[in-house]
């Protein structure tokens, strides 16, 4: 099985605080792979650092490697836009641009240098669908996103991430300011979104981990105290610590 | 309280109060004739001499808005303005401020409105040509009328010519001069004399464009041959209404003249019942306090 | 018991915001009044759209006079004197800048007023009529009619004159035009200098800066610094700095609007670059890391996301901006001058609404009413920005 | 199914050259804006050191500790005393802004928590129109109107006013002058407070009154402060209507509000223009001074709107 | 049984939208009820109209009553000021004023007329403690409540309502913005406090209404569907649209 991202002694600290310690794991790809354990345990920096989102962060200092697709992805002459193309994000909180709906799927590609408006429209289209939200948004694509519903809005989130043709999204907790029925489609819409993409999920819900997830890593204070299939993870833990996370009252 | 409140309020007038002393600032030129027609040269330049809580205002319009809001001020102002301040103008040594009293020499509180032309024209003879016949303009029958029209107190004589008899001298008055500027400034107290003097002289020049930047006297001689004179805001011909300093403002002989008079007039508020005439001996002690209330005058 | 003290003591405090904010807007609203009250008399049309110069006209008439005797038409005030050997009806009036003048109030079809040769240009004519102000005569015995004298002196003079030397009378001027049409220029000149530098600074600061730099602290106080500086410097700065630039480039003297507009950009530069940085604070994070996961370079990021999501605030800005530039006089004085002009050139000078209203009341007679009809109309002007300067926000604004 | 456009490797590149080129780019406007005070400090300082250099005035020089510690206001030929006008400056300005703030502050409450919106609107949009009224308006009003106000009330206390024109009119003037200001910034600032805190507070059983003062207000005070620093400081850099109310006392300091007063602003545009040589040098020493007290008087407010911003 | 409050008939209007629909039902003392449904049915509203909160929206129009301790708390004469001191609220996001932790809690008792200082601090500590916070906090009740982390902050609130000694607390979803560990806590929190007050809950989460609380309503649309003892509801609901939202795969 091909691996999508290799985390090899990965080192993370926020100034003097250690955010990560010593992860190694392989991500693999067109799967979904879920990142749980308790608040504060660095599940969002573990993400963040894939695409090197924490780039943006003062005073972060990063050792170990990843690599992507055989890269060394903090590779001095390593294109980190390329890489963000390549490696698309959905965030906690859906955070559509203050534009049309049109506008905020197509900036992606514009960004990328595509100006020809029949070409945009095509993917505009194509990502709508592959989101599952063309049919709600069909007649409106000229008004502004944020008059969408929360749900409509982070699955526009994602048809925005997918215009960009990535390999890889990663999605930080995308369902948890969402309701229960919009929580739904976009579950339906990530196992949709499976087929074409690898997938990288962090989420806090212990259910939607093991309805989704084909592998599981669970964190705990910057480490990876176990990483294995999902099923395995949920039925027959190796680590007692897990076991106690899982089991534990929270759902 | 403006002329239509005086009869309400004349009966107020509080003849125990407190004179309250307005004058200019000590740049002003209206101040220097002032202090000086009073004998009291010495506080031109001093404010340290003047009565403790006198108000220094910066120009003559403030002077007048401040001594018509306040009954028991005394200011000075240009004798120009009088008729439109609605404040009362004092007799000096018991002659009544008039154009005829300055012109006999009877009223001696006066100051002379100067004009100053540059000395350097390298490159601007137009210019100079029809600066040169305004200033030969303002000593016509029609120059010293337009003058007189605007304020300028002056001598007429039958030997003034009209301009008609001497244009003829001036070979750049018959071209057409619309593109031609010429720019005038100085004294803002001579500016009404100066724009109506140069509209209509335009009228009988070519239409030159007339191009009016009044900032102040000490403007005059910086801008036409002083520090100034080469600089953005440079002039052709300015205007003071004070002698040009003999010391700091000497302009090149023939470049400068005097345009006419200007008095200077004693004024207290409308309300003000007490006096209509006042000594220079008077003045100079309520500037200096040693006069300190009006019933001290009654 | 308790409950009842407290609802007491509410609605005291209630009733005191109530009446101090009152009493403030009162005042404020008292200052509205006042300078509505000075000014409207003098606002019209004509204030707005007149010259302010007024055309002089210079005729004569050698002629011999025609003994007929002209009728004063019966519509004529009783403050009105009527030659009727000229047929010409004349009366004392003030000017928009209150000074005296003598108002032509009526001239007879036939009489030779209406028709007078011009003493200046041979052939052609000059024609009085109503409306006009009459100046200065000199009669053909070399007496002389001045308009300070007053309208009854004029007519008793007409009435023995038998020709005229030369007659000037202009068309009524003191129009604000110029000053009206200059401020618009200077608004536009000064916004297209100080906005592009201003959020350009702005998003230097905020997007681009390193933080904790010193370097960058000191660059930023030095920007705040400008805020404090009185108006009055800012145009002596203007009139050593800007002026000579600006001559030396375009080959005019002396100030002009272009100098005047680099001074005032200097002035709202920090207006502009603090309420472009408040706004920029206020964006969230949230648009900047997905632009930027998206694979947006971080200047795509800033110039397609951030800027425009800060139109709204940016516009404000802009409004507060041309408040201070309409509003400015102190600094206007020395970096563009106090001529007032008609023909407005942006390498020459001019001068501003402020400007105008500061010499009007410099002058040797101040006179608040025109100043006060100067101030409505740039209320009104502000007023116009305002509400449309809200309208587009509420447009743009997703 | 993939789209076939992801190849355009020069548009790439076009943008990462860009992207260098911004950040570069950005440091000129930046170290322009930033520049312009470097210029004014150093033309204005050329000028005001010179009064106190023998070598450009000889025997007419300033005396640099004479000027600093004086309490009159120019004898011929060298003598200005600034001190007392410092005092009388920062005298008026305090008292301008004890008026005003408050008054700004409820009417920024009033305008944007008390009343209904098309009345609010109406109002906050007269606040922003006076913002825009030329200086020189004020003072008109100021002479017109408020100095009339301050003789009677002077009368009332048995005082004698110059026709109104004293430190109180100045300080009427002023706080007139910087209310639109404050009261501007002050209602951008209530209005920023979170909806939440506020239900918070009324949940808890506070009337909207006590909501308005111990939450509201807490929560706004940063920014308020930050309109009333900006108020202080035009009420410091103000000239032409504090000169027509201000009456120019010679001497001092004077406490008295019913005296005249002087300050910085007014000494530097008196008679600026009609004046030559030393007298108008001077005027520049005057402008480095008030420069000088308004950097000051901004870094002490900043200093203590960081210790009253502390909990937010 | 005695009940905290009874609704009778309610509706109410937000301009023209209907948001709640003749809505009657008993809330009983010193029990948790628990309100649930998808987003958008009235749950907020329902539970804001028991303290009158809503009084500060504009354009709402509410008939029909409710009574809190038999008196109709809509009557002119009724002191919503002192029904609000009764029924404390805790909402979803925490948001403790820019004060010190200290002055956070003494802001209702103070608003009181409480000024003598050993009260207030009685009632700051009493407070703290029973919100369980105390011994997390007890050392820096002068530095600013804004330093604390969000399930700190959000017991701050609890406290902060506790310090009113109210009969009834109302809370919005409090959990929704806190991780399991801090969820957990304040559920604890929340069966504690039982003991002494009438609490209604709004959440999202199923199972956080399982575990918690003695009633369960169910809104749709505006409606009340259902509303009974929690096991009844999760074991054997009567309608059927109860069990398909109970039973849908959220959790
Ligand atoms: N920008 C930052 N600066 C300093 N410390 C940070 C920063 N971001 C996160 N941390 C710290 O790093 C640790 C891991 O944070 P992270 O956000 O990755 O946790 P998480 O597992 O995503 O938690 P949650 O479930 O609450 O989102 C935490 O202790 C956090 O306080
Ligand atoms: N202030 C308001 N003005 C107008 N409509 C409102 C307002 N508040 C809520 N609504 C509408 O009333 C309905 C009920 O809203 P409410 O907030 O009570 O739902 P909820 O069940 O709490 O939803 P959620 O689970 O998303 O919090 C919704 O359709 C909402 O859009
Ligand atoms: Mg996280
Ligand atoms: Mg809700």
């Amino acid at each position: 099985m091909e691996n999508a991202f290799t985390i090899n002694q990965l080192n993370l600290k926020y100034g003097e605080k250690k955010a990560l310690d010593q992860i190694t794991m392989d991500i693999p790809k067109n799967q979904i792979t879920a990142l749980i354990g308790p608040s504060g345990c660095g599940k969002s920096t573990l993400l963040r650092t894939l695409n090197r989102m924490n780039d943006l962060i003062d005073n972060v200092r990063i050792d170990g490697d990843i690599r992507y697709e055989e890269q060394d992805i903090f590779a001095k002459e390593y294109d980190v836009i390329n890489l963000r193309t390549k490696v698309g994000m959905v965030f906690q909180k859906p955070n559509p641009f203050p534009m049309s709906i049109f506008d905020n799927i197509a900036y992606g590609p514009r960004c990328q240098g595509i100006k020809d408006r029949k070409v945009l429209q095509e993917i505009v289209e194509r990502s709508l669908i592959n989101a599952a939200l063309y049919d709600e948004v069909k007649d409106r694509l000229k008004e502004s996103a944020k008059e969408l519903s929360g749900g409509q809005q982070q699955r526009l989130c994602i048809a925005r991430a997918i215009a960009m043709e990535p390999d890889v999204i990663l999605m930080d907790e995308p369902t948890s300011a969402l309701d229960p029925i919009a929580t739904a489609k976009i579950e339906d819409l990530i196992l949709e979104l499976k087929k074409k993409y690898t997938i990288v999920i962090v989420t806090h819900n212990m259910q939607q981990a093991a309805r989704i997830s084909d592998n599981t890593a669970f964190l705990l204070m910057g480490e990876l105290i176990e990483y294995d299939k999902t099923d395995i993870i949920f039925s027959n833990p190796k680590e007692t610590k897990t076991e106690e996370y899982i089991t534990g009252r929270f759902g | 309280g403006t002329e239509d409140t005086t009869t309400a309020t004349t009966s107020s007038f509080d003849q125990t109060s407190l004179i309250k002393v307005y004058t200019r600032d000590t740049t002003s030129g209206t101040r220097e004739a002032f202090f000086k027609g009073i004998g009291f040269s010495d506080a031109v330049e001093d404010n340290a001499l003047l009565v403790s809580g006198y108000i220094e205002v910066d120009g003559n319009g403030s002077m007048i808005s401040s001594v018509e809001g306040d009954e028991y001020g005394i200011g000075y102002i240009s004798l120009s303005s009088l008729e439109d301040s609605g404040l009362t103008g004092l007799s000096f040594e018991g002659v009544e401020a008039t154009e005829a009293n300055v012109l006999n020499d009877t009223y001696n509180l006066k100051r002379p409105f100067m004009y100053m032309t540059r000395s350097d024209w390298t490159g601007m003879e137009t210019e100079e040509a029809i600066v040169e016949a305004f200033v030969a303009y303002m000593s016509t029958v029609d120059g010293k009328a337009t003058i007189a029209n605007n304020s300028g107190i002056l001598e007429t004589s039958t030997s003034d010519q009209l301009w008609d008899d001497i244009k003829d001298n001036y070979d750049v008055c018959s071209l057409n001069n619309e593109n031609v500027t010429i720019r005038f400034g100085g004294s803002t107290s001579v500016e009404k004399i100066a724009k109506a003097l140069s509209a209509e002289f335009s009228a009988k020049c070519g239409n030159f464009i007339a191009d009016h930047n009044h900032t102040g006297s000490g403007d005059a001689y910086k801008r036409v041959q002083g520090s100034e004179s080469d600089g953005a805001n440079y002039l052709h011909i300015g205007f003071a209404s004070r002698s040009f300093s003999t010391e700091t403002e000497v302009g090149a002989d023939g470049t400068y003249g005097q345009m006419c008079w200007d008095a200077v007039v004693v004024v207290v508020n409308a309300d003000n019942n007490v006096i209509t005439n006042i000594t220079a001996e008077q003045v100079k002690k309520i500037y200096a306090g040693e006069i300190t209330t009006w019933s001290q005058l009654a | 018991m308790k409950s009842r003290k407290r609802f007491i003591t509410d609605k005291i405090y209630q009733s005191l915001i109530t009446l101090i904010s009152l009493i403030g807007l009162v005042i404020l609203i008292a200052v509205f009044v006042f300078v509505f009250n000075k000014g409207s008399s003098l606002l019209s049309w004509d204030l707005l759209t007149g010259d302010y110069y007024s055309t002089v006209y210079d005729g004569y008439y050698d002629s011999e006079l025609t003994t007929n005797l002209f009728v004063a038409p019966d519509d004529l005030d009783s403050d009105t004197y009527f030659s009727t050997r000229w047929g010409i009806a004349l009366k004392d009036d003030l000017d928009r800048e209150g000074h005296d003048y003598i108002l032509i109030v009526y001239v007879d079809t036939e009489s030779p007023l209406a028709n007078l040769p011009d003493k200046n240009n041979e052939g052609e004519m000059v024609y009085m009529a109503s409306g006009q102000s009459l100046d200065k005569i000199i009669f053909s015995d070399n007496t002389i009619m001045l308009s300070s004298k007053g309208a009854e002196a004029a007519i008793s003079q007409f009435e023995s004159a038998t020709g005229i030397k030369d007659i000037m009378f202009t068309t009524a001027g003191k129009g604000i035009r110029g000053s009206l049409i200059t401020t618009m220029y200077l608004i536009i000149l000064t916004l297209i200098v100080a906005l592009p530098i201003g959020i350009l600074t702005a998003i230097y600061l905020h997007e681009f800066a390193p933080k904790n730099n010193k370097l960058v602290n000191i660059l930023r106080r030095m920007v705040e610094m400008l805020t404090g500086v009185p108006s009055i410097i800012f145009g002596l700065l203007g009139a050593a700095v800007f002026i000579p630039i600006v001559s030396t480039v375009t080959g005019t003297e002396g100030g002009n609007l272009i100098s005047g507009s680099l001074t005032l950009a200097v002035i709202i530069l920090p207006v502009i670059i603090s309420s472009t940085e408040e706004t920029l604070k206020t964006i969230p994070d949230e648009y900047r890391q997905a632009s930027l996961a998206l694979g947006a370079t971080k200047s795509q990021t800033t110039f397609k996301v951030i800027l425009k999501s800060s139109a709204p605030g940016i516009l404000s800005a802009v409004l507060l901006s041309i408040g201070r530039i309409i509003g400015e006089s102190a600094a206007l004085i020395y970096a563009i001058g106090t001529s007032i002009k008609d023909e407005i050139i942006v390498t020459e000078r001019s001068t501003s609404l402020a400007v105008h209203i500061w010499s009007v009341m410099s002058g040797e007679t101040p006179n608040f009413e025109l100043a006060s009809a100067i101030s409505i109309i740039i209320l009104l002007v502000v007023f116009v920005m305002n509400l449309s300067v809200k309208m587009i926000v509420k447009k743009i604004s997703y | 199914m993939k789209f076939p456009i992801f190849k355009i490797w020069d548009v790439k590149k076009k943008n990462r050259f860009f992207d260098k080129l911004t950040y570069t780019g950005l440091l000129i406007p930046t170290i322009l804006s930033a520049s312009f005070v470097v210029l004014i400090i150093l033309f204005i300082t050329e000028r005001g050191v010179a009064p106190f250099l023998p070598s450009q005035y000889g025997d007419l020089s300033v005396n640099f500790l004479r000027f600093m510690t004086g309490t009159t206001w120019y004898i011929s030929p060298n003598i200005y005393g600034i001190f007392f006008i410092v005092i009388n400056t920062l005298y008026v300005v305090f008292l301008s802004a004890l008026l005003a703030v408050p008054v700004s502050v409820f009417t920024a409450l009033f305008i944007a928590k008390m009343t209904p919106k098309p009345i609010s609107g109406f109002f906050q949009t007269v606040v922003e129109l006076l913002a825009a009224i030329p200086s020189i308006v004020f003072g008109v009003f100021g002479l017109g109107v408020i100095t009339d106000v301050v003789k009677k009330i002077a009368t009332v206390f048995g005082m004698q006013t110059a026709g109104g024109i004293s430190a109180l009119s100045t300080v009427l003037v002023l706080a007139i002058m910087i209310m639109p200001t404050v009261t501007l910034l002050s209602i951008t600032a209530i209005k920023a407070v979170n909806r939440d805190m506020e239900n918070n507070s009324l949940a808890l059983g506070a009337t909207k009154i006590q909501t308005l003062f111990k939450v509201t207000l807490v929560s706004a005070k940063s920014g308020i402060f930050a309109g009333i620093i900006l108020g202080i400081g035009r009420a410091l850099g103000e000239a032409t209507a504090v000169s027509m109310v201000a009456g120019n006392a010679g001497t001092g300091p004077d406490f008295n509000i019913f005296n005249t007063t002087r300050t910085l602003t007014s000494t530097m545009l008196l008679g600026l223009k009609e004046t030559t040589g030393l007298d108008y040098d001077i005027r520049f020493s005057v402008g480095v001074v008030l420069i000088i007290v308004i950097i000051v008087t901004n870094l002490l407010l900043n200093a203590a709107k960081k210790r009253i911003g502390k909990f937010s």
